[in-house]
C-alpha cells in the first residue's frame, strides 16, 4: 500500500510536478521572508511601509490561491494549504496581531459569503437583508451572554458561562434557520426582484428592530448596543501552558477566535459542496434556471427555496454569534444595509456559485478595506507629513489639500476597483464552471470547458427496467 | 378498463376568452392518443390545466381516480405525469446529465444526512440513477454528449432531451406537445417510433399534441380534435381525418385558401 | 449583381465553429431555400447575414456592400428582414404593438395602416386577437405574428427561419402561399425550413448543409429528385 | 380603425393613469384615515396636552394625510427613475440615488450662482427654480448617459447581478466624487439650498371644527412645485413610453434586444436614451428635494432612494402608474405611522418604527399581490 | 522611487498657525525616532464631517504643540485612520494601531459605539485613548487605566440642559427628541429623567433617523403644544428639523446638547433659531467669546482649513494637547528615550489642571475631568458669521457622579 504511494510519488515527480512542487515553496518563503524583512523596526519609518506591508500579507494569503490552481495532488495541496493556515498564519499573528484580526474577519465573511452563495449562487434567490441573519446569531449571544438579558427579563442569573457558549453556537445556527424560514414562508410566491425587495426590507425591519427594542422591554439596549459579551472559556491554557507557550489572554483570544472561525469554515464549505453535488444542489439549479419548468419536474419551489434560505442563515447565524463574542460589544450598526450589500459584493466579485470564489471574493474585499486601501492612504499620509515633493510638476505634497486627503477617498477607490472588476472578469475571480461558460460565450470571449469523461457504451447494462403497467390494445 | 385520466366538463377562461370550453375526455391506460386542433384552439392549455399550471375555471379532473384539481405542478409530477413543453424549455446551463437527474427529482430517496456523510445509500442511488439517465440518453436517441449544456444543444436534440427528462419521473403518463416541431421528415420519423416505443417497450401511456398529420396519423389510437376551445370531434385517425368540421377548421383541402387578394 | 453573397463565411458561438465557410449568392427575385438537419447551421446562417452573430472570417454582401460588420439595425435599414427561429415576438407588447414594432423604419402612419389591414388578410385570426398580449398568445398565432411582423417591414430581402413551424395544416398551406405571392411582388426571399418537401416546391434553388459546410446546391427540381436528399429530408426512403 | 387605436392609446397613456392615481390617492386615504379614526375611537383615551387620542387624531388626521402625500409624491418622481431603467435594463440600477444627488447638488449651485435675493418676487425665485430644475435636468441626464455607457455597456449579456455590483461601485464612487468637488470647491461638502420666505410660507387650504376639535389644514408653498411636477412627470412619462413610437422601442428593447434590432431598433441609442430620460427625472427630483428639504450632502440619496425603489416594487416594478402609486402608498403609510404610532401605543412604540410599519405592509401587500399593485402577472407560456 | 529617509530639514510647517504659540522651529537635534499618535474617526460616510473635525482639530495641535517632544529628539507624526464609523472596522485599525510600536495614543472616536470595542483592544496593549467626543457613561465607567474623555458625560449634560429648562426658562412641558445614536439617546434620555424628576411634563420623547422629512414629528408636536423640543443629536439632523418646524408654525423653545455647537446649525436653520422661543444649546466647550484659547483656536482652525470648526473639533485639539504633554513628561522621566505605552497612559491619567481651550482639565480616578464646566448658551443669530458671538447665558461646574461599583456593573464591569 505504501509503497504503491510512494511509487505513484516518485512517478509524479519525475513528471515534473515537483518543480511546480518548488516553485509553490519558494514563492511561500518569499512572502515570509519579505514579512520578515518589513519587520525591522528601522523600516517602520518607511513611507512605503504600510502600503508594502499589507501587499506583503496579500501576497502571503495569496499563496492558498497559488496552492490551488497548482498542478499538484490533493494530499500536497491539502498539506501545504493546512500548515499556511494552521501553522505559518498563527505564528506570524502572534506576533502581529492585527493580521490575526484580518485573517479572522476575512474568516467570518468568508463563512457569510459561503452562505450567502447558496442563496443567491446555488439557488438564484437574490437576498439583500442577508445581514439581518448575522444580526440574530450575534444578539442571541449577546442578551443571553451579558447582563443584558437580568434587564430584560429581571433575573439576576445572567451572563450566562462562558461554557455556554458551545451550546449557544447550535442554537444560533438553529435559531437563524428558523428565522431564514419565516422569513422565507411569506415570499415564496415573490420572483426576482420582489423578493430582492423584501429581504431588503426585512434586512431593514430587523435592524430597526434591534435599534429599537430599549423599549417597551429592554432587550437590545437600543443603540446603546450591548458590552460585555462573554467569551468562550480559555479551556486550553493550561495544555499551552503545560507545553511551554504562554502567551496574554488577548493573544490567546485572537488565535482562538481565528481557529474557531476555520473549524466553521471548514465545515461550511463540507456541507454547500456536499449539497452541491446532490439532488438538492441540482434541484436549486434547476430553479434557478427555469421555475416553471422546475416545478414541473417535481421540485416542491416552496420547500427547497426554504431550505436555501435556512441553510444559508444558518452560516451567518454563527457567524454573527462569534462575532459578537469577538466584538466583546455589539450595536445594531454593525447590521446595516451596506453590509448586506458587501457580502453580495463578496459573493459575487469572487464568482457566483463558486465556492472557492465566494471564499476567495471574501479576502480579496476584506483585505482590500482592512489593509490595502488603509496601506495606500497610510502612505499617502506619510508622504505629505515628509514634506515630499511631487518630482516634475514640483508640487510639494504638504499643499496638497485636506480635501483630498487619500483616507477619505477609500471608498471612492473601493467603488472604481469594483466597477472594473466587474468589467474585466465579470464571472469572478473563480468562477463556477457553469456560470463560466455561460458567460465567456455572452461576452464573446473564449474559455474551453472542462468536459468529464462519459463512461463508454459497453460499462453500461443494457435494458430499461419497464415499469408494470402493460400496454393495452384493443 | 378504469380510466387512468378523465377530464369533466373542464373550462378554463382567460379574462372574455373561454380557451377550453366544457371538454370532457377519457384515456385508459397503455394508451396513444392525440389531440389536434387549429393554433390556438386551446391544446396547450388543457396541458397546462392537467400539470398545474392553470386552474380550471369549472370542471373535475381525475387521475386514477383522484383529483388533480388544486395540486401543485410538483405534486400533479409526483403522482405520475409528466411533461414537455411546446417552446422548449430545458434548464440551458445545465448539462443533458444534470437536466435528466433533474427530472429524477421525485426520486431520490437519499435525505440530507445521507447527503452530508455521503452513506452507501446516497453512493448507491446516485450512481444507479446516473446509469439508468445515461441508459435514457441512449434510449431517446441523443447523439450529444450528456456533459454539453443543454442550451447549446441543436433544436432537435433538444427536443429528444426534453422527452429523456420527461421519462426520467418514470411517469404513468407522460403529455407531449408538438415534440416533433422543428425536425425534418428523418428526425420526425425517428421520434415516431420514439414515441410508439415509449408505450411498447415502456408502457407510458402517451398523450400528443401535434401539427404534422403524419405522425398523428401514424401513431395513435384515437384523436380528440379542439376548435376555439371546444371539443368538435373524437374518433379514430380515420374518422377524424373523414370529418368535414375538421377539415373546414384544421386540416384545409389541400388547395391554398384565396386568403391573399 | 446579386442582392446577397456570403463569401466563405465562418461563424463561432463561443469554442463552437458553427459555419464553416458558406458561401452562396441569392439573386434578385429569387426564392432560395436552406435545407439540412438539426444543428447544421441554417438558422446560424441567417442570423449572420441580419447581424445578430458576427462571422469570425469571410464577408456578407448586401447589393456588393459589404455589411459584415454592421449592427442589426443599419442591415434592417438596407432592407433585410428577419423572422427568427422560435419566434421572439415581445410578450408583453400587444399584438397591435408587436406589429408597430414590425413597421418601425416606416414613419408613414398611413402606410403602417395599410400594411397593417394587409396583414390581416392573411391572418385573421390576429385582428380577433388585436388586444392581447403576445406572451399569451398560443404557439401557432405566435408563429402567425412573427411573420406578419416581419411583413409590416416589407422587405427587399426576406430571411425566414421555419415559418411553418408550429402551423396548423391549413396554415401552412397559407404559409407558402404567401411565399409565393410575396416573391412574385418582388421580395427575393431566403428560406430555412424543415419541411423540405414544401420548400422545394416554392424554391426557385436551394442549398443543402451539413455541420457548417454547404454540400450540395442546384435547383429546387434537381434537389427535389436527389435520391440524397430525398433520403435524408424528404422522408422517402 | 388607425384612428381609434391612437385615440384609445392617448387615452391610456395620459387619461387613464391620472384617474387611477386619483381614485387610488381617494380610496387608500379614505381607508387609512377611517383605519385610524376607529381605532382612535375604540382606544379613546387621554393623552398628552390635555387631549383625548381621539381628539388628538381628529385635530391633526387631515394635515398628516397631506403631508403623507407630499413625501409620497416625492418618493414616486424617484421610483420613476428606478423603474424606467428597470423596465429596459431589468436591472437594479443602484446608482440612480446618486444621479438623483448630483442633480441636487447641480441645483443647488445654480441657485447659489444666481444669488436671487431671498425677498425677490415669486416670479423670479420661480424662474431661479426651474432653471435650476433644467440644470439638473440636464447634468444628471448626462451623468446618466455616461454611467451606461462606462460602466454597464461592457457588461451587457453578463447575467444580472453583475451590472448591479458595478452599480454599487458606481454608487460609491459618486458619493465620493461630489464630495471632493464640493470639498475642494467650497471647503465642505454639504450644502444649503437658498432659503425664500415666500415659498416657506404655509398656504391654509381649511379650517373647520369637528366633534368640537379646531382642524387647520395647510400646505408649504414649495411643496406644490412637487406635486405638480410629478403630475407632470407621470403623464409625461406615460406618454412617452406607451403611446410614442420611441416608448414602443423601449419597451421592445426590454423584453427581447436581438429581435428589437431585427425590427430596425438601434438598441444602443435606445437604452442611451432611457439613461438620459431616467437621469433627467432624477436630477428634477433631486433639485426639487434639495429646495424642499434645504440641506443636502453626498449621502442625502440613499435612503429616498431605497425608499423609492420599495416604491417602485410595490407599485410594480416596470409600471409608471404603479411607481407613482406605490410612492404615494408608501409616503402616506410613512406619514400616518410617523404621526400616529406613539401616541397609539402610549410611547412603547415611536416614530421611529414607521420604516418597520412601512415595510411590513410592503411584505404584506407583495404577499396578495406578488407583482405588486399594478404589476401583472406575465402571461405563463408552457 | 525617493529614498525613504526622513529629511532633516524642518517639519512641514502650518502655514498660518505657528507665529504666537509654541516656537516649533527650534534647530532639531539628532532624530531618535518616530512617536506617533493615531486618530480614529469616520472621514467618509455620512458621518464625515464630524470626523473629519475631529481629525483636523487633532492636526492642528500635533503641528502648534509637538515642538517640546521635537525638541527631544522624536519626530512626531499623526496617522488618521478612518474607521467609518462602524464597529468593525474600527476594531480591526486598533488592532493596526496596537501593533504598530510607534504609536503612543489613539485620539478618537466619534461614535461610541465603536470606541466601546475599539477601547478593550487598546486596554490590552496599555495604549492610552483620550476621547473628544464619546458622552457614553459606560466609556469611562468601566474604569480602564487607558480610557480618558476630555468631553462630558450624557448624565451630566442631558441633566444641565434639563435644569436650564426647568429653573431658568420656568418651562413645565417639554417635547423630547434623538436622533437613535448612543449619543442623541444617551443625553435625551438623562434630559427626560432629570426634568420629569424636577416636576416637567414631558409630552412626548421620540427617536428618529429621519433626516430630511420632519413633517408627521412636527404634526404631533404641533397638536400637544408644548413649550419646549430638546433635540438630542447633531445640528445636521436638527438643523433641518428645526427649520421645518418654524415654517410649520412650531413656537417652541428649541434646546440641545454640545451636538448643536456650530456654524452650520445657524447656516441650515437660519432665522428659525431666533424666532419664535428661540434655540439654546448646552456644551462643554467654553464659547470664544468667553475664552481667549477658544477664539484663538477658531481663528487658526479658519486659517488652515479654511472653515469653522465642527462640534468635537476643540476638544480633539486638548486631547491631543493631553496626549502631548503626557508623552513630554513621560520621555523625561525614561531618560529622554521612548516611553513605554503604560507610563504614557499614566502620565494621562495624571493630567491635573491642564490649561485648554475648551477649559480646565483634570482627570479624575476613571478618566473622566473633574468638575467640568457646563455651559449654557443662547444662539443670538440666524448669520453664521455671528455664531462665535452666541451669548453665554449660564455656565455651571459639575462632577460627574461618584465612580460606584454600581456604575461599573452597570457597564458590565465586575
Ligand atoms: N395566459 C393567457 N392569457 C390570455 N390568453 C391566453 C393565455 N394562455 C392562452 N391564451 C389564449 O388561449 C387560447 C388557447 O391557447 P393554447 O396555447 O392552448 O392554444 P393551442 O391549442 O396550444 O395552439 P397552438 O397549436 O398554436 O399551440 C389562445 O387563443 C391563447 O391566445
Ligand atoms: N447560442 C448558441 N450557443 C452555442 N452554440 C450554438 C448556439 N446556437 C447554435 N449553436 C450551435 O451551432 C450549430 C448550428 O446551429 P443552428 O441553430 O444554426 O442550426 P440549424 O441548422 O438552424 O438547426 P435547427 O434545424 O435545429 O434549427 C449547432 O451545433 C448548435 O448547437
Ligand atoms: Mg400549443
Ligand atoms: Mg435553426
Amino acid at each position: 500500500m505504501i509503497g504503491a504511494k510512494a511509487k505513484v510519488w516518485i512517478e509524479r515527480v519525475q513528471n515534473g510536478r515537483s518543480l511546480y512542487l518548488v516553485g509553490v515553496l519558494a514563492y511561500i518563503l518569499a512572502a515570509l521572508l519579505l514579512m520578515n524583512w518589513l519587520n525591522r523596526p528601522g523600516l517602520r519609518d518607511a513611507v512605503w511601509y504600510p502600503l508594502v506591508s499589507a501587499l506583503a500579507f496579500a501576497a502571503f494569503l495569496g499563496s492558498l490561491l497559488l496552492i490551488y490552481y497548482a498542478p499538484l495532488a490533493g494530499l500536497v495541496k491539502g498539506i501545504l494549504g493546512l500548515s499556511i493556515l494552521l501553522v505559518l498564519l498563527p505564528f506570524l499573528g502572534v506576533r502581529n496581531t492585527f493580521l490575526l484580526e484580518v485573517a479572522t474577519q476575512v474568516g467570518i465573511f468568508a463563512a457569510m459569503a459561503l452562505g450567502l452563495n447558496i442563496v443567491v449562487g446555488f439557488a438564484g434567490l437574490l437576498d439583500l437583508g442577508y445581514v439581518a441573519f448575522y444580526a440574530v446569531g450575534a444578539y442571541l449571544w449577546a442578551i443571553f451572554g451579558s447582563h443584558q438579558a437580568n434587564i430584560a427579563f429581571g433575573t439576576n442569573r445572567f451572563p450566562l458561562e462562558p461554557e455556554w457558549f458551545f451550546l449557544f453556537l447550535f442554537l444560533a445556527v438553529g435559531v437563524a434557520a428558523f428565522t431564514g424560514i419565516l422569513l422565507g414562508l411569506p415570499v415564496l410566491r415573490l420572483r426576482g426582484d420582489y423578493l430582492a425587495i423584501v429581504t431588503l426590507a426585512f434586512g431593514e425591519v430587523i435592524r430597526v428592530i434591534v435599534n429599537n427594542l430599549d423599549k417597551p422591554i429592554n432587550l437590545t439596549n437600543g443603540p446603546q448596543g450591548i458590552r460585555p459579551v462573554q467569551r468562550p472559556p480559555l479551556f486550553f491554557k493550561p495544555w499551552l501552558n503545560a507545553l511551554g507557550i504562554r502567551l496574554d489572554d488577548p493573544t490567546l483570544y485572537a488565535l482562538y477566535f481565528y481557529f474557531l472561525v476555520l473549524v466553521v469554515i471548514g465545515f461550511a464549505i463540507w456541507l454547500a459542496r456536499r449539497l452541491e453535488n446532490s439532488w438538492v444542489g441540482r434541484a436549486w439549479t434547476a430553479i434557478r434556471e427555469d421555475e416553471l419548468a422546475a416545478q414541473a419536474m417535481g421540485i416542491p419551489l416552496v420547500r427547497m427555496k426554504l431550505a436555501a434560505f435556512a441553510t444559508g442563515a444558518s452560516f451567518a447565524g454563527a457567524m454573527g454569534m462569534i462575532f459578537a463574542a469577538k466584538q466583546y460589544f455589539i450595536n445594531p450598526e454593525s447590521f446595516t444595509f451596506m453590509e448586506s450589500i458587501g457580502v453580495l459584493v463578496m459573493v459575487i466579485v469572487g464568482g457566483m456559485g463558486s465556492i472557492p470564489g465566494a471564499i476567495v471574493g471574501a479576502t480579496v474585499v476584506t483585505i482590500l478595506n482592512l489593509q490595502i486601501l488603509k496601506g495606500l492612504s497610510l502612505m499617502l499620509n506619510k508622504l505629505r507629513q515628509a514634506g515630499v515633493v511631487i518630482p516634475i510638476l514640483n508640487f510639494p505634497l504638504s499643499q496638497w489639500p485636506t480635501q483630498l486627503e487619500p483616507a477619505k477617498y477609500e471608498r471612492l477607490v473601493f467603488g472604481i476597483l469594483l466597477i472594473l472588476m466587474m468589467i474585466l472578469r465579470p464571472q469572478g475571480i473563480i468562477p463556477e464552471r457553469r456560470h463560466r461558460m455561460e458567460l465567456a460565450e455572452a461576452l464573446g470571449r473564449e474559455e474551453a470547458p472542462e468536459l468529464e469523461r462519459l463512461p463508454a457504451e459497453e460499462e453500461l447494462p443494457p435494458v430499461i427496467p419497464a415499469p408494470e403497467v402493460k400496454p393495452a390494445r384493443d | 378498463m378504469a380510466n387512468l385520466l378523465e377530464l369533466r366538463k373542464v373550462t378554463k377562461r382567460f379574462g372574455g376568452l373561454v380557451a377550453v370550453n366544457q371538454v370532457d375526455f377519457t384515456l385508459e391506460p397503455g394508451r396513444i392518443v392525440s389531440i389536434i386542433g387549429p393554433n390556438g384552439a386551446g391544446k396547450t392549455t388543457l396541458f397546462n390545466l392537467i400539470t398545474g399550471i392553470y386552474k380550471p375555471d369549472e370542471g373535475e379532473i381525475l387521475f386514477e381516480g383522484r383529483s388533480l384539481v388544486g395540486l401543485r405542478p410538483d405534486q400533479v409530477t409526483a403522482r405520475g405525469i409528466s411533461r414537455t413543453f411546446q417552446n422548449i424549455r430545458l434548464f440551458g446551463n445545465m448539462t443533458v446529465m444534470e437536466n435528466i437527474l433533474v427530472g429524477m427529482h421525485t426520486r431520490f430517496r437519499a435525505s440530507p444526512v445521507d447527503i452530508l456523510f455521503q452513506t452507501p445509500r446516497f453512493r448507491g442511488e446516485e450512481r444507479e440513477l446516473r446509469e439508468e439517465a445515461l441508459r435514457l440518453i441512449r434510449f431517446v436517441g441523443l447523439r450529444a454528449s450528456p456533459d454539453e449544456l443543454a442550451k447549446n444543444l441543436p433544436y432537435g436534440e433538444q427536443r429528444k432531451v426534453e422527452i429523456a427528462r420527461a421519462l426520467a419521473a418514470r411517469p404513468k403518463l407522460i403529455l407531449l406537445d408538438e415534440p416533433t416541431a422543428g425536425m425534418n421528415p428523418q428526425e420526425t420519423a425517428e421520434t415516431t417510433r420514439l414515441i410508439r416505443r415509449l408505450r411498447d417497450e415502456l408502457g407510458i401511456t402517451v398523450i400528443l399534441i401535434e401539427h404534422q398529420m403524419r405522425v398523428v396519423m401514424g401513431i395513435s389510437e384515437r384523436v380528440t380534435v379542439l376548435d376555439y376551445g371546444e371539443k368538435i370531434a373524437e374518433g379514430s385517425p380515420e374518422e377524424v381525418r373523414r370529418n368535414p368540421r375538421v377539415i373546414e377548421a384544421y386540416l384545409g383541402r389541400g388547395v391554398a385558401i384565396g386568403a391573399i387578394a | 449583381m446579386a442582392v446577397l453573397e456570403l463569401i466563405d463565411v465562418h461563424t463561432y458561438y463561443g469554442h463552437i465553429h458553427a459555419l464553416k465557410g458558406i458561401s452562396f449568392k441569392v439573386e434578385p427575385g429569387e426564392i432560395v431555400t436552406l435545407i439540412g438537419a438539426n444543428g447544421a447551421g441554417k438558422s446560424t446562417t441567417l442570423r449572420t447575414i441580419s447581424g445578430l452573430v458576427r462571422a469570425r472570417h469571410g464577408r456578407v454582401l448586401l447589393d456588393g456592400e459589404d455589411i459584415t460588420h454592421l449592427p442589426p439595425h443599419e442591415i434592417v435599414a438596407r432592407g433585410v428582414g428577419h423572422v427568427p427561429e422560435g419566434r421572439r415576438i415581445f410578450p408583453q407588447l400587444t399584438v397591435w404593438e408587436n406589429l408597430e414594432m414590425g413597421a418601425y423604419t416606416v414613419k408613414d402612419r398611413r402606410e403602417v395602416a395599410r400594411r397593417m389591414e394587409f396583414v390581416f388578410t392573411i391572418f385573421p385570426r390576429l385582428k380577433e386577437r388585436l388586444h392581447q398580449r403576445g406572451g399569451t398568445l398560443s404557439g401557432g398565432e405566435q408563429q402567425m405574428l412573427a411573420i406578419a411582423r416581419a411583413l409590416m417591414m416589407r422587405p427587399r430581402i426576406l430571411l425566414m427561419d421555419e415559418p411553418s413551424m408550429g402551423l396548423a395544416p391549413v396554415l401552412v398551406e397559407s404559409i407558402f402561399e404567401v411565399i409565393r405571392q410575396l416573391n412574385q411582388q418582388g421580395t427575393t426571399i431566403l428560406l430555412v425550413e424543415q419541411n423540405a418537401h414544401m420548400a422545394l416546391q416554392v424554391a426557385h434553388r436551394g442549398y443543402v448543409l451539413e455541420t457548417g459546410r454547404i454540400v450540395l446546391e442546384g435547383t429546387a427540381q434537381e434537389l427535389a429528385h436527389n435520391p440524397q436528399v430525398q433520403a435524408a429530408y424528404l422522408g422517402m426512403h | 380603425m388607425r384612428k381609434a387605436i391612437s385615440q384609445s392609446v392617448l387615452y391610456q397613456a395620459l387619461v387613464v393613469p391620472l384617474i387611477q392615481l386619483f381614485v387610488f390617492v381617494a380610496i387608500s386615504l379614505v381607508v387609512i384615515g377611517s383605519v385610524v379614526l376607529i381605532l382612535a375611537a375604540l382606544f379613546n383615551r387621554p393623552v398628552a396636552g390635555g387631549m383625548t387620542l381621539l381628539q388628538f387624531v381628529i385635530r391633526t388626521l387631515p394635515q398628516v394625510a397631506i403631508d403623507g402625500l407630499v413625501i409620497g409624491f416625492l418618493y414616486a418622481m424617484i421610483a420613476l427613475g428606478y423603474t424606467m431603467v428597470y423596465g429596459v435594463l431589468q436591472f437594479i440600477n443602484f446608482a440612480h440615488s446618486e444621479i438623483f444627488m448630483v442633480g441636487a447638488f447641480i441645483g443647488v449651485e445654480l441657485m447659489l450662482a444666481l444669488a436671487i435675493p431671498s425677498t425677490a418676487p415669486l416670479m423670479l425665485i420661480m424662474a431661479g427654480i426651474l432653471l435650476a430644475v433644467a440644470g439638473g435636468m440636464i447634468g444628471s441626464g448626462l451623468l446618466a448617459v455616461v454611467v451606461e455607457r462606462v460602466a454597464y455597456r461592457p457588461l451587457r449579456g453578463a447575467p444580472r447581478l453583475v451590472p448591479l455590483i458595478s452599480a454599487i461601485g458606481v454608487s460609491f464612487f459618486l458619493q465620493d466624487a461630489v464630495r471632493a468637488i464640493e470639498g475642494l470647491l467650497n471647503n465642505a461638502f454639504y450644502r444649503n439650498y437658498p432659503s425664500f420666505p415666500v415659498l416657506n410660507q404655509q398656504i391654509p387650504l381649511a379650517s373647520f371644527t369637528v366633534a368640537g376639535q379646531p382642524v387647520q389644514m395647510q400646505i408649504q408653498a414649495k411643496v406644490i412645485f412637487i406635486i405638480i411636477a410629478s403630475l407632470v412627470m407621470l403623464s409625461g412619462l406615460n406618454f412617452v413610453v406607451n403611446a410614442t413610437r420611441l416608448g414602443r422601442a423601449i419597451r421592445a428593447v426590454a423584453q427581447d434586444r436581438p429581435t428589437a434590432a431585427l425590427m430596425g431598433v438601434d438598441v444602443d441609442r435606445i437604452i442611451m436614451l432611457t439613461f438620459l430620460i431616467g437621469g433627467a427625472l432624477g436630477g428634477a427630483t433631486g433639485v426639487l428635494f434639495g429646495v424642499r428639504v434645504g440641506r443636502i450632502d453626498p449621502y442625502v440619496g440613499f435612503i429616498p432612494g431605497i425608499k423609492a425603489f420599495t416604491a417602485a416594487v410595490l407599485g410594480g416594478i416596470g409600471n409608471i402608474t404603479g411607481a407613482m402609486l406605490g410612492g404615494i402608498v408608501l409616503g402616506v403609510l410613512e406619514g400616518f405611522a410617523g404621526a400616529y404610532l406613539s401616541q397609539f401605543t402610549g410611547g412603547a412604540f415611536g416614530a421611529e418604527y414607521k420604516d418597520i410599519f412601512a415595510f411590513a405592509i410592503l411584505i404584506l401587500i407583495l404577499m396578495f399581490r406578488p407583482t405588486g399593485l399594478l404589476g401583472e402577472m406575465v402571461g405563463q407560456r408552457a | 522611487a525617493a529614498p525613504a529617509t526622513p529629511t532633516p530639514t524642518a517639519p512641514p510647517a502650518a502655514p498660518a498657525a505657528t507665529p504666537t504659540t509654541a516656537p516649533t522651529e527650534t534647530p532639531a537635534p539628532a532624530v531618535k525616532g518616530t512617536i506617533k499618535i493615531a486618530t480614529q474617526s469616520p472621514l467618509s460616510g455620512g458621518q464625515a464631517a464630524l470626523g473629519e473635525g475631529l481629525k483636523n482639530g487633532a492636526q492642528l495641535a500635533i503641528e502648534q504643540l509637538k515642538g517640546p517632544i521635537e525638541a527631544l529628539g522624536f519626530k512626531v507624526e499623526l496617522v488618521p485612520f478612518d474607521d467609518q464609523a462602524k464597529p468593525d472596522v474600527g476594531v480591526a485599525n486598533a488592532k493596526q494601531i496596537v501593533n504598530d510600536p510607534d504609536i503612543l495614543a489613539v485620539v478618537g472616536h466619534l461614535n461610541s459605539g465603536v470606541a466601546i470595542p475599539s477601547s478593550e483592544t487598546y486596554k490590552d496593549f496599555d495604549l492610552v485613548m483620550v476621547s473628544p467626543a464619546n458622552t457614553n457613561p459606560c466609556i469611562t465607567d468601566r474604569g480602564y487605566l487607558t480610557v480618558n474623555r476630555v468631553c462630558g458625560r450624557d448624565d451630566v449634560q442631558g441633566a444641565v440642559g434639563a435644569e436650564f429648562a426647568f429653573n431658568e426658562l420656568k418651562v413645565k412641558t417639554a417635547f423630547v427628541i434623538h436622533d437613535k445614536t448612543t449619543y442623541g439617546q444617551g443625553v435625551a434620555e438623562f434630559f427626560r429623567k432629570r426634568f420629569e424628576e424636577l416636576g416637567g411634563k414631558v409630552l412626548g420623547f421620540e427617536g428618529t433617523e429621519e433626516k430630511a422629512n420632519f413633517d408627521p414629528l412636527i404634526t404631533a408636536i404641533q397638536a400637544v403644544n408644548p413649550e419646549v423640543i430638546y433635540f438630542g443629536g447633531i445640528y445636521d439632523q436638527a438643523g433641518v428639523f428645526f427649520k421645518q418646524a418654524r415654517e410649520k408654525g412650531v413656537n417652541a423653545i428649541f434646546l440641545g446638547p454640545d451636538g448643536m455647537d456650530s456654524s452650520e446649525l445657524a447656516k441650515i436653520a437660519g432665522d428659525a433659531l431666533v424666532t419664535g422661543g428661540g434655540m439654546y444649546y448646552t456644551s462643554v466647550a467654553a464659547p470664544p467669546t468667553v475664552y481667549e484659547g477658544a477664539k484663538k483656536f477658531i481663528e487658526d482652525y479658519k486659517a488652515k482649513f479654511g472653515k469653522d470648526p465642527e462640534p468635537f473639533s476643540a476638544q480633539a485639539y486638548d486631547a491631543t494637547a493631553i496626549v502631548l504633554k503626557a508623552i513630554e513628561e513621560a520621555i523625561k522621566e525614561a531618560g529622554g528615550n521612548k516611553p513605554t505605552r503604560k507610563a504614557v497612559a499614566e502620565k494621562v491619567r495624571a493630567t491635573k489642571d491642564f490649561q485648554g481651550i475648551t477649559g480646565v482639565i483634570t482627570f479624575d480616578e476613571r478618566g473622566d475631568p473633574v468638575k467640568a464646566k457646563y455651559f449654557v448658551i443662547k444662539v443670538i443669530s440666524g448669520n453664521p458669521e455671528d455664531w462665535g458671538k452666541n451669548q453665554l447665558v449660564k455656565t455651571l461646574e459639575l462632577a460627574p457622579p461618584p465612580f460606584t461599583p454600581e456604575l461599573k456593573a452597570a457597564c458590565g464591569v465586575k
